[in-house]
């Protein structure tokens, strides 16, 4: 981490109320994201890992203001992101944009590749008539889309091409800053790997940041050289990917990387099998939110009443939990 | 190829609906051309000896009790139905888009009201309102018909459509566009409306059907369009008493009722295989 | 379950209102004048109409009369016929039941048919009978249902002579009957209307259940039972058709709106002495108490067909809980 | 397979099994001629990226496959010696979820949403064994139990929406193994869940496994899976079996150019890696495998012959086949 950094997020809370019920008269809070701060330098990749229904989703939406946020604060090249008018937040959207992770539902099935990769363009007015289209054509020939696929729609293509076709998208307005929400979840390992490929290509080559989230901690590592874990919306570990992979401090991160199954045979390892479901993020456990499904020898009393808070163990390297220690 | 001609080309592919989009087309023809290919409809020849004729060279389908020829009288009485049944569709089909579309985009209060609003007017019986209002009004235009059955009948189409612009809006593509900066108006314009188009020309094209025999109801009670411009429904009115002793004089407008109706489902249920999102490509 | 009832009841009483208000302002509002039509109106002079209007309130403005209406219906007071000179409500009394025999009868009928009908055709889907029947649901679909029912009149009671035409019981013969043969001389009577409303709504829900059916036998838990080793015939009763049964039987209690159309329509035909001959009657002769009181009535049976629907579901469909 | 010939037929043997589709773009060879055992009580992989079939092979075995989809004529299937391709409807009915159970990747659309899950495992039992409703409900709490669902006795009374993900795929398992099958086909068993879910789960099925002595087919496309829980292993590309090999062996020394591919794209938890070596291209669709070898247009080492061709499966070692003709002329792998 080097000077300012591009985005940052402070103290972040986004909660949604649903209301259920065949008349929608109860109302639940799903407490999706609940306190989160992190930084985002110029040019670098923050990694953000955690199972389904963690908030990472909401989290790299709230930061990007397509969901409203509850409190907190996402400061971008220093300015408020929630503080901007209406106008000066379209201004703005052309420096961050959003990778989604299911390609058929992040492309509009009625709008050509073309027309898809134009939207941005011209809302911005960064080019018209035959200089928009000779743009669109680099744009797709530099994500790897073969010629003449801006006359084509979506369903004519593979699910990597689509994925292709939706990073163009988000270049057409050049942008410093990508959230990156699970874009290679959807696809198959030898595709997967290109379009990993290609992220880190467009980001050696233009300079890019990324908040990188994906549940797959072996996708994060390989990207990532900075690392964030996400659970029951709040972060419990963050710190250097090397240090984390190698040692990782808090309970759950210890039990995550050891439920992935290694792809070597001949590795056998201990397993830390975790009880039970993740609880709701509607009503979160009191205390550490890990704690009913916590498997640490030491688990006590404070455990069940006291959240812990982030702290330091190893330069870089914060842990949200009581009994951590290097 | 993009949806629109596949939708098309699976439209094009599908034996019964082209059939019935055919038919259509030959009863909008004939429609049109009624005046030309057959007798004035009013005309009474010769009102005591041409009574309820059977059907003959001179009188194909037979005379009705007026004596009037049947063959004239159904064809004439297509262009009620048709206008009927094709204007109140479309403007109902354009109210409820409209009043979804508000309910939709619109915040929570407005949304609410509009679809409890919905709800009450789904649970109206609509025959005891038309009945009523029909009864009042004795010298309805065919336009006063179209627009009280429209006005009556967009209700299931603005809860179709506020539904899917509500799922519409959930959409990551949808989402992609406003983190690109994208206009409320460019939203709807772009992404929504081009998708709301497809369950709304479904919904118009299966409504025609209902429509028409809704109206032709109507004025086989009388109602409506009245005597003596022929439509369906009267004349089957007509033959209604002559049912026994001559009953070509309401077998001929029941033909042609069921025989419309029946394109119109056809071709309604062609255009809702080949608009279906699920369908492959 | 019993806040679900209060704002079921709060919603009904709600549509059931606005349908009373609306009719009342259509028919008050509209030109014309009462009794039009009637051998009476035609030969009363201008002072006996004159002294009928006062006599029934018409002369007051339409805001007190709608207000006194609404007094006396509180009252459980549905007014007198302007035409019968008698209580709407005595006439109501004698219809209703006889409207809810057809439309029950009806309704009833139609389903069972519309269910089996379906059930056969997704067994089959895309095969030889499947088509046919898919031909023969659209084509009855599209059948007006008043000229259904002088079809079935003509062919079965004019030409065949197998069922009576026209009434509810054969005339003079009431009181010699057992209450059984009576029972029997009104089923009689009741198969042509009812299976002229019944044909062409089994029709519509045999299409709707055929399309809900195949899409539910696409479903994986359809695969899973199969899987399991079951017999189509479990597979498609008990797991395709439970999945499938809520959104007909939604259809169902939606229907009323329909059955009370081809009612008006049908009575006619067929002589039944209903609701739907009744609000017609009234309706062209500007019998203004009878044409709210039979709106309020419709009202209050689609309501409870929507209510039914809702219930139905609830137990068909253990997702959809009332609850809560 | 070589080696040594067992004393009795293997438990599962698929000859020449071929599905195709019908559909408006031509007919789509789903799986094409695929062979391959599996014995009594091992754990066989089939591992393969979407659309190269290995579903469609699970759901063939038990002749699952719905129109347009249709075996082709010359397919086997043999289980304990007889061809289930050959049986009655009746017949076939006795053997799924009887002899063969076969376990879903999507728990909630596998499970009935309008059925209690006590039930949907009672009626399993109930088809092929003849016990009261009363004995059917009392085995199916038992079942539930014995995969691990907790207070299992009010449970069975609860519908799919009401239970977690991992809960509706223990409760898939307990569906699949209430008749004790000798065979399992696990299609994806664990890929809609959360990565410490998946570890449960594949723990309980390996002990489950042990308890009641049956085989696995385990269908997957995870190779870190196919690393930790089987033995042997086979690899689909393009409706066909590509490679077949012991699992320690396919990941040691993988023959074809395929699994190489795969092996190298797969990203790493336990070393990093600069860049992944990604395979080339796409998927062709199934209603146009390419001529020749299915995956010389992919391939890095193809040439000519590859093109117009296509290779058998050839043996590399005895128990590991390729199909590919690097295996006959290894000089022509480039470095």
């Amino acid at each position: 981490m080097t000077a300012t950094p591009l985005v940052e997020v402070r103290d972040l809370v986004t909660h949604f109320t649903h209301r259920v019920g065949l008349f929608g008269t109860r109302r639940e809070v799903v407490q999706a994201v609940n306190g989160v701060s992190l930084d985002v330098a110029a040019r670098e990749t923050l990694g953000l890992v955690g199972e389904s229904g963690c908030g990472k989703t909401t989290l790299g939406r709230t930061i990007l203001r397509l969901v409203a946020r509850t409190s907190g604060e996402v400061r971008f090249d220093g300015q408020d992101v929630f503080a901007l008018d209406l106008a000066a937040l379209r201004r703005m959207r052309r420096r961050m944009q959003i990778i989604f992770q299911d390609p058929d539902g992040s492309l509009n099935p009625r709008l050509s590749i073309g027309r898809a990769v134009r939207e941005g363009i011209e809302v911005h007015r960064l080019a018209r008539g035959a200089e928009a289209d000779g743009r669109v054509e680099a744009l797709l020939a530099e994500v790897g889309l073969p010629a003449g696929s801006a006359a084509r729609y979506p369903h004519e293509f593979s699910g990597g091409q689509r994925q292709r076709a939706c990073i163009a998208r988000a270049l057409a307005v050049e942008p410093e800053f990508i959230v990156c929400d699970e874009p290679v979840s959807a696809l198959d390992v030898s595709v997967q790997a290109q379009v990993l490929n290609l992220l880190l290509d467009l980001q050696a080559r233009r300079g890019l940041s990324y908040l990188f989230i994906s549940h797959d901690l072996a996708v994060v590592r390989h990207v990532a050289p900075r690392v964030a874990v996400m659970y029951l919306g709040r972060i419990v570990e963050h710190g250097p990917s090397d240090g984390i992979y190698q040692r990782p401090l808090h309970p759950y991160t210890q039990a995550l990387l050891t439920a992935v199954p290694v792809p070597d045979p001949k590795t056998k390892r201990a397993r830390v099998v975790l009880a039970g479901d993740p609880p709701s993020p509607v009503n979160p456990p009191g205390g550490c939110p890990f704690h009913p499904r916590c498997q640490h020898p030491g688990k006590n009393e404070s455990c069940r009443t006291v959240r812990p808070e982030l702290r330091e163990l190893a330069p870089g390297h914060q842990v949200a939990c009581h009994l951590a220690d290097r | 190829m993009s949806p629109w001609r596949l939708a098309a080309r699976r439209f094009a592919r599908n034996r019964p609906a082209l059939t019935g989009a055919v038919l259509v087309a030959a009863l909008v023809l004939a429609a049109l051309l009624a005046p030309l290919l057959t007798a004035d409809p009013l005309a009474q020849p010769d009102p005591v000896r041409l009574q309820n004729q059977p059907p003959s060279a001179a009188h194909l389908l037979g005379t009705d009790p007026y004596s009037r020829d049947i063959l004239s009288r159904t064809l004439h009485g297509a262009r009620v139905s048709l206008v009927v049944g094709i204007g109140a569709a479309l403007l109902a089909v354009t109210l409820g888009a409209g009043v979804g579309l508000t309910a939709g985009l619109a915040g929570r209060r407005t949304d609410q009201l509009l679809m409890r609003g919905v709800d009450v007017a789904l649970s109206l019986p609509r025959i005891v309102l038309l009945l009523a209002v029909f009864a009042v009004w004795e010298e309805a235009p065919a336009a006063a018909v179209v627009l009280l059955i429209a006005v009556t009948g967009w209700f299931q189409t603005s809860r179709i459509v506020r539904a899917s612009v509500l799922s519409l809006r959930e959409a990551d593509f949808v989402a992609a566009a406003r983190a690109l900066g994208t206009t409320g108006a460019g939203i709807v314009r772009r992404h929504l409306l081009p998708h709301i188009a497809a369950p709304v020309i479904v919904s118009a094209s299966l409504d025609v059907g209902n429509i028409i025999l809704l109206e032709a109801g109507l004025s086989y009670l009388g109602l409506g369009v009245r005597p003596p411009t022929p439509t369906w429904g009267n004349m089957i009115m007509d033959g209604k008493d002559v049912l026994f002793s001559a009953p070509w004089v309401a077998l001929a407008p029941g033909l042609a009722l069921v025989l419309t109706v029946v394109a119109f489902n056809l071709a309604g249920d062609g255009l809702r295989d080949a608009l279906d999102p699920r369908a492959a490509a | 379950m019993l806040r679900f009832a209060a704002r079921r009841l709060a919603f009904a009483v709600v549509s059931v209102a606005a349908v009373v208000f609306i009719t009342f302002l259509l028919v008050h509002a509209a030109p014309g004048e009462p009794m039009l039509g009637t051998p009476e109106r035609a030969l009363a002079s201008p002072e006996t109409m004159a002294r009928q209007r006062t006599l029934f309130g018409l002369d007051r403005p339409l805001p007190e009369q709608f207000l006194r209406y609404a007094r006396n219906l509180a009252r459980g007071e549905l007014g007198e016929s302007f035409v019968l000179h008698r209580p709407v409500a005595a006439v109501l009394a004698e219809a209703v039941p006889n409207t809810l025999l057809l439309g029950g009868t009806a309704l009833v009928a139609s389903l069972l048919l519309g269910l089996a009908i379906g059930v056969v055709q997704a067994a089959r889907h895309h095969s030889r009978t499947d088509t046919l029947l898919s031909a023969a649901t659209l084509v009855l679909y599209s059948v007006p249902v008043f000229w259904l029912g002088l079809v079935l009149l003509l062919v079965f009671g004019e030409r065949l002579h197998w069922l009576p035409v026209s009434g509810m019981t054969s005339a003079g013969l009431e009181d010699r009957l057992s209450s059984l043969g009576r029972a029997v001389d009104v089923a009689r009577h009741l198969v042509l209307p009812a299976a002229s409303l019944a044909l062409v709504q089994a029709a519509a829900f045999a299409r709707f259940q055929r399309s809900a059916l195949v899409e539910s036998l696409d479903a994986e838990y359809i695969r899973a039972a199969r899987a399991k080793g079951l017999t189509e015939r479990a597979v498609l009763l008990k797991h395709a058709l439970r999945g499938a049964l809520a959104p007909t039987l939604t259809l169902a209690g939606l229907s009323v709106p329909y059955f009370l159309a081809g009612s008006v329509l049908v009575e006619s035909i067929f002589g039944w002495p209903g609701l739907g001959r009744v609000a017609y009657d009234a309706i062209f002769a500007r019998d203004y108490n009878v044409i709210t009181a039979t709106a309020l009535v419709s009202g209050v049976l689609v309501a409870a067909g929507n209510l039914l629907a809702d219930v139905a579901v609830a137990i068909a469909d253990p997702r959809v809980r009332l609850d809560q | 397979m070589s080696g040594p010939a067992p004393a009795r037929p293997p438990l599962l043997e698929v000859h020449d099994l071929t599905v195709n589709f019908s559909g408006s773009d031509g007919v789509a060879r789903a799986v094409d001629g695929v062979d391959l055992t599996v014995e009594e009580g091992e754990t066989v992989g089939l591992v393969g990226e979407s659309g190269c079939g290995k579903s469609v092979t699970a759901l063939a075995i038990l002749r699952l496959v719905e129109p347009p989809g249709h075996i082709a004529h010359g397919s086997s299937v043999r289980l304990g010696g007889r061809d289930l391709l050959a049986l009655g409807a009746k017949e076939i009915r006795a053997v799924r979820g009887n002899h063969v159970a076969l376990v879903f990747q999507e728990p909630l659309s596998a499970l009935n949403p309008v059925l209690r899950i006590g039930n949907q495992i009672a009626e399993a039992i109930r088809a092929h064994e003849a016990v009261t409703r009363g004995t059917a409900r009392w085995r199916a709490v038992e079942m539930l139990t014995a995969v691990g669902i907790p207070d299992a006795k009010r449970r069975a009374s609860a519908y799919a929406h009401q239970l977690s993900g991992g809960m509706r795929q223990r409760v898939l398992l307990a569906m699949a193994l209430a008749c004790r099958p000798q065979l399992l086909l696990a299609d994806e068993p664990t890929t809609a869940l959360d990565v410490t879910i998946q570890a449960e789960i594949l723990e309980l099925l390996d002990g489950l496994q042990r308890k009641l002595g049956m085989a696995v087919l385990l269908i997957t496309h995870n190779l870190g899976i196919v690393a930790e829980r089987t033995r042997r292993v086979y690899v689909m590309y393009a409706g066909q079996i590509v490679e077949e090999a012991a699992t320690e062996q396919l990941f040691a020394a993988p023959a074809h150019p395929y699994t190489e591919g795969l092996l190298a794209a797969i990203p790493r938890l336990d070393e990093r890696r600069d860049r992944l070596q990604a395979i080339p291209g796409q998927v062709p669709p199934a209603t146009a495998w390419p001529e020749g070898c299915r995956f010389h247009p992919r391939c890095p080492h193809a040439w000519a012959k590859c093109g117009t061709e296509m290779p058998p499966l050839l043996e590399v070692t005895p128990g590991h086949r390729a199909r590919c003709w690097l295996v006959k002329e290894p000089e022509r792998r480039k470095k």
